[in-house]
């Protein structure tokens, strides 16, 4: 309503500041910040091992950060319990996809919507989710477990839609997955940030996370490397150098 | 054939997963050979097939012209073979000299206890760890643990040293000595099998490459020739004529900042 | 060995156990001296298995019951003379269990657990149902069999160096295994079991040769207990107490030392002690040392050791 | 020849109640992969629970089943935060000792309280004879209550949501606590159910057998052995498991005495586990 009005900073859905976390003694991520912005695709690309699934799990609360803030839609949730976090709208899609594997589609589903706020909507929600992923409704009676990984992915996705959330963090989108099949993730992605969905998403393929992202931060040694435009990003010989090391 | 390892065929499946399918290669004594591939590939299952972790579903694995296929890891690792592991696997509570005697001890040599621990410190100190013998492994930082994996490897005494991302998690300087370190080792005639991450530090060490997709072999070669083939610059990076497709598709704006060639 | 301190510590306190109960022939201490070697015995053997190579044996109290049954048996039916019999007895039950050993071992973790919790049952009702152990009743022998040491005063006294004896033997072989190559490669078992296999440690063989040399001593001790009370039956060599009693004190001195179960099966003993004469806790003797076990693992899983290494570390070289 | 087969079926009636003691141990294994080393203990807490509420209260054997239940799940969720929850994380042996000592503890309580005194409650049903055979009353009653309970408990699991999370819990922690369930509260539920459980099938075999403090033991090893049977963290696995052990202690009991019953079911156990060297679970965990 005051579109006009909003700077760059209150834009921000999700902004991270000087996040730090590691697991036990060592230390993984050094005050890395970075914004999400809403409406927007923001892309982490960076090598293995760079910190990109920690900062993830850090923003969402399965690890607990160690100094720095996290904020959601204007509102200090460093130390929101995960769950929490869940029902506030922040859904994260982990990387590897974590369905519960032993569990219909139908309930994976079910259970994306498990937190009150979403549970109202899930009918509605359902059909959307559905009319986004055809497949899924085909299958639904089907152990998530059993699935191919594109179908897979695409309940995990589904699992992160159902909570009706206001920000999807997706980790490693085209892990395992044919390109043909990541393709087709991505072009869903596109719709759904067309219809006014923020999303987060870490991505090893560096020019299919670049071809589709608004802004994009490259993340080396549990810092911001760089961060830009996609353009600028990949006129960089430098990211190539670091991914290819020609 | 001077082949020191050869692979044949060899092929293992998860449940409908294959994770490694029909692989073939060879290594001849005292080359280093780099194992690369997108996550997910198969590289860390082809080291767990190796020094038997995992026993392949057809196919065979022939080490100094022994058939070790489908044997026990501890027995592999009395053939010869050492490993170091991606996540670090430390004996936590066990100090540095006696993780690295343990791999003396029980490895290639079969040494008793007290030329196993001259083997240990002679292994700690070539990987920089002299200093924190007695240090219990848990105290250690991920860089000390991942030079830990090495020397407890290396202690071993192995023909065939298996590297599983000794870099990954190391800055710049650590880096710069761990590879120092791996030269080292192999100019005093171990064979070296090394999966690495970081692409210009793999292809900079590496005699061969060999790529792995899918648990296939994308591609072999020497790193130049490698690092040219567009099928493996797909892999790694993405299709860029799907990614431009992709990008012709977009209809309204959105992302307009987003146009590359 | 003779040129470690240790070894010497452990010397001390062996000679102390058999010189203090003879000054002014103190029976009484003699008596709860031999409760505090049978304690060390069973806590030392099974601290090879829980300590070292990182396998909770809940039923270590097989060991010692069928030590007993078959060294009473010999004595009684067969009349061997007792060094025969528990020499016997300590084979026959090491071999048993390497055999059992190279089964049940392949069970990782809490289903070894679990399955060494069955074997004392099924070996319970084994004897129960055995014929010639007597069946539920068990076996008595007559009190000539202690003629050959002198008649039964006298026999205690044998009969108490023998613990005594068997003590020592416990706690050399837990600090010889410590200090072994034999050793090293359990410890890495207990650290991380599949990384000690790609080192090369043969776990298998191992764990089995672990789980045999840690039922060798409980036999003779079983042995030596049960003869002197002349007297045997399945309810009271399978009693779970005892084999409880002896996590309790490995948890409590530092699973994995010698002098750590050492020092903890004199602290229990004498805790125990005070707990039986006093009037409010003789009853309560399981829940006190089920409370403490339950205290050690919640907030002190290293022990008394992990506490005193802790404070001075320089003594982690010198107490093993 | 039907004298036979009418004990496998008595067995077969027994082993629903085995089984759904079984549920209760594979209940908090499949969710938290956590061994509860109170399970006999708290099967006995049922029988006990039985005893003095017909006893002090007078109340008829079959009506003391909710109150053990409920009490059950307490107990449950007050060992899961005294025992079980600062486990979480560390070794698996470390959960086994926690509840071992927990259990030491109870059983003392208990031995120094009630002795090992022999119990009997008697519930006087009539018997349902077919040729010279009679069925106990009793069992009947108690494996149809077994029954109806495991069956209640399957649609609880399956089509409630509070079921569908704790299913979501054993699955996957992570992604339940990342799709907003609060999976701490449901270890402590499921811990709770677990115990509530053991504390009912204790209930139904007090109606059936006499008892003492220390009968826990036997009937946690019943309790392993059908979990193993039927799969670990597998509810309707431990009730087809617990079926199968009735059907065995039902075709030997008539030609081995009574008390070798537990060796041949320990023998059994080792030999499952070990044709499945952590097989049997590994291929179904998570199947709850």
């Amino acid at each position: 309503m005051i579109d006009a009005k909003v700077d760059a900073a209150s834009d921000a859905l999700l902004s991270v500041e000087g996040l730090e976390a590691g697991y036990g003694e060592v230390q993984v991520l050094w005050g890395l910040s970075l914004k999400a912005r809403r409406g927007k695709l923001t892309a982490i690309v960076g090598a293995n091992g760079a910190g990109k699934t920690t900062t993830l799990r850090a923003v969402a609360g399965t690890l607990t950060p160690w100094g720095g803030r996290v904020m959601l839609d204007g509102e200090d949730v460093t130390r929101v319990p995960s769950h929490a976090k869940a029902a506030r709208g922040l859904a994260l899609v982990p990387e590897g996809r974590q369905l519960f594997a032993a569990m219909s589609v139908a309930e994976n589903l079910e259970l994306g919507a498990f937190s009150p706020r979403a549970a109202r909507f899930y009918a509605e929600r359902l059909e959307q989710v559905f009319a986004l992923f055809p497949r899924l409704a085909e299958r639904r009676r089907q152990r998530a477990g059993t699935l191919s990984g594109g179908e897979q992915q695409m309940v995990a996705i589904a699992r992160g839609l159902m909570s009706d959330p206001q920000i999807l963090i997706i980790d490693e989108l085209s892990l395992g997955l044919a390109p043909v099949v990541v393709y087709q993730l991505l072009a869903t992605l596109k719709r759904l940030k067309q219809n006014g969905l923020t999303i987060l998403l870490v991505e090893q393929n560096v020019h299919l996370a670049l071809a589709l992202s608004d802004y994009a931060y490259v993340i080396a040694e549990g810092r911001i490397f760089t961060e830009g435009l996609p353009a600028q990003l990949t006129a960089n010989p430098e990211i190539r150098r670091a991914y290819l090391g020609l | 054939m001077t082949a020191l390892l050869e692979l044949d065929r060899v092929t293992r499946r998860f449940g409908g997963l294959l994770a490694v399918n029909n692989l073939s290669f060879a290594m001849r004594e005292g080359e280093i050979l780099g194992l690369i591939g997108p996550n997910g590939a198969g590289k860390s299952t082809l080291f767990n097939l190796i020094n038997g972790v995992f026993a392949p579903n057809a196919g065979r694995i022939v080490f100094a012209g022994v058939d070790i296929t489908g044997e026990r890891p501890f027995m592999v690792a009395r053939h010869g073979i050492a490993r170091t592991h991606q996540i670090v696997q430390p004996l936590t509570n066990m100090t540095v000299l006696d993780n690295c005697t343990v791999g003396a001890c029980f490895g290639r040599e079969n040494l008793p206890l007290h030329r196993a621990t001259e083997a240990a410190r002679a292994a700690a100190a070539l990987v920089g760890l002299d200093d924190r013998l007695h240090l219990a492994a848990l105290h250690l930082t991920i860089a000390g643990k991942k030079r830990l994996e090495l020397a407890r490897a290396l202690a071993a005494q192995p023909k065939l040293l298996l590297l599983d991302e000794v870099l990954a998690g190391l800055n710049p300087t650590e880096i710069e000595h761990m590879i120092a370190v791996i030269r080292r080792i192999r100019d005093s005639g171990v064979t070296i099998l090394i999966i690495e991450h970081l692409m210009q530090a793999i292809m900079s060490l590496s005699d061969r490459i060999v790529v792995l997709n899918y648990g296939e072999k994308l591609a072999e070669g020497a790193p130049a020739e490698v690092a040219r083939d567009p099928q493996v610059i797909e892999a790694y990076l993405g299709d860029p004529k799907l990614a431009a497709e992709l990008e012709g598709n977009d209809g309204n704006g959105g992302h307009g900042s987003a146009a590359h060639d | 060995m003779l040129r470690r301190p240790f070894f010497w510590i452990i010397a001390l306190v062996v000679a102390a156990f058999v010189v203090l109960p003879l000054i002014g022939n103190n029976v009484e201490l003699r008596e709860s001296l031999a409760l505090a070697a049978v304690y060390i015995t069973l806590a030392s053997n099974l601290n090879l298995m829980l300590g070292y190579a990182g396998y909770i044996n809940f039923g270590s109290i097989v060991f010692f019951g069928l030590g007993g049954y078959i060294c009473i048996w010999l004595v009684d039916a067969h009349h061997w003379p007792l060094a025969a019999s528990l020499l016997a007895a300590g084979i026959g039950v090491s071999v048993l269990s390497l055999i059992f050993g190279f089964g049940i071992l392949r069970l990782r973790g809490p289903f070894f657990a679990l399955s060494t919790i069955g074997i004392v049952e099924g070996v319970q009702a084994f004897a129960e149902n055995f014929k010639p152990w007597g069946g539920s009743s068990g076996i008595y022998i007559s009190p000539e069999v202690f003629a050959p040491l002198g008649g039964p005063g006298p026999a205690l006294w044998v009969i108490y160096f023998l613990f005594v004896a068997v003590m020592a033997a416990s706690l050399f072989l837990s600090y010889g295994i410590k200090i072994s190559k034999f050793g090293l490669g359990l410890l890495a078992i207990g650290q991380n079991e599949d990384a000690a296999a790609i080192l090369g440690v043969p776990t298998p063989r191992y764990k089995a040769l672990c789980y045999s040399a840690s039922a060798f001593l409980p036999a003779l001790a079983g042995g030596l207990y049960f003869f002197k009370g002349a007297f045997i039956q399945p309810t009271d060599a399978f009693d779970l107490t005892l084999s409880t009693e002896a996590i309790v004190i490995c948890m409590l001195g530092g699973q994995g030392t010698v002098t750590g179960v050492a020092l903890g099966a004199y602290l229990y003993e004498e805790l125990r002690g005070y707990l039986l004469t006093s009037s409010t806790f003789s009853n309560f003797q399981l829940v006190i040392a089920g409370a403490l076990l339950l205290v050690i693992v919640l907030f002190f899983p290293s022990g008394l050791m992990g506490f005193i290494y802790s404070r001075f570390p320089r003594l982690q070289k010198v107490l093993e | 020849m039907f004298g036979i087969i009418a004990s496998i079926i008595d067995g077969v009636l027994v082993g629903l109640v085995y089984g759904l003691a079984a549920m209760g141990l594979t209940l908090i294994w499949g969710v938290m992969d956590v061994i509860n080393l109170t399970h006999g203990t708290m099967i006995v807490a049922g029988m006990m629970g039985l005893y003095l509420l017909t006893g002090a209260f007078g109340m008829s054997p079959y009506f003391t089943l909710p109150p053990v239940l409920i009490g059950g799940f307490f107990v449950g969720v007050a060992l899961y935060w005294i025992a079980v929850h600062r486990m979480m994380g560390r070794p698996p042996l470390m959960s086994l000792l926690s509840t071992f000592s927990v259990n030491l503890v109870l059983v003392g309580l208990g031995t120094a309280v009630w002795g090992t005194a022999l119990f009997n409650v008697d519930v006087s049903l009539p018997g349902l004879t077919i040729d010279r055979y009679t069925f106990p009353g009793a069992h009947i009653v108690a494996a149809v209550l077994a029954a109806v309970i495991a069956a209640l408990l399957y649609a609880f699991l399956h089509y409630t949501r509070l079921g569908k999370a704790l299913r979501a819990v054993a699955n996957n922690r992570e992604a339940a606590e990342l799709v907003g369930i609060p999976t701490t509260r449901l270890l402590a539920i499921a811990v709770g159910g677990g115990v509530a459980l053991a504390g009912v099938s204790g209930m139904l075999i007090g109606t059936l057998f006499p008892f003492t403090i220390l009968s826990g033991d036997g009937y946690q090893l019943k309790s392993f052995v059908v979990t193993v049977l039927g799969g670990f963290g597998n509810p309707v696995g431990a009730l087809m498991g617990g079926v199968a052990l009735g059907l065995l202690e039902g075709a030997v009991t008539p030609f081995v005495p009574v008390s070798w019953t537990l060796v041949i079911e320990f023998v059994l156990f080792v030999l499952v586990l070990i044709a499945f060297p952590g097989g049997v679970f590994a291929s179904r965990r998570g199947a709850l």
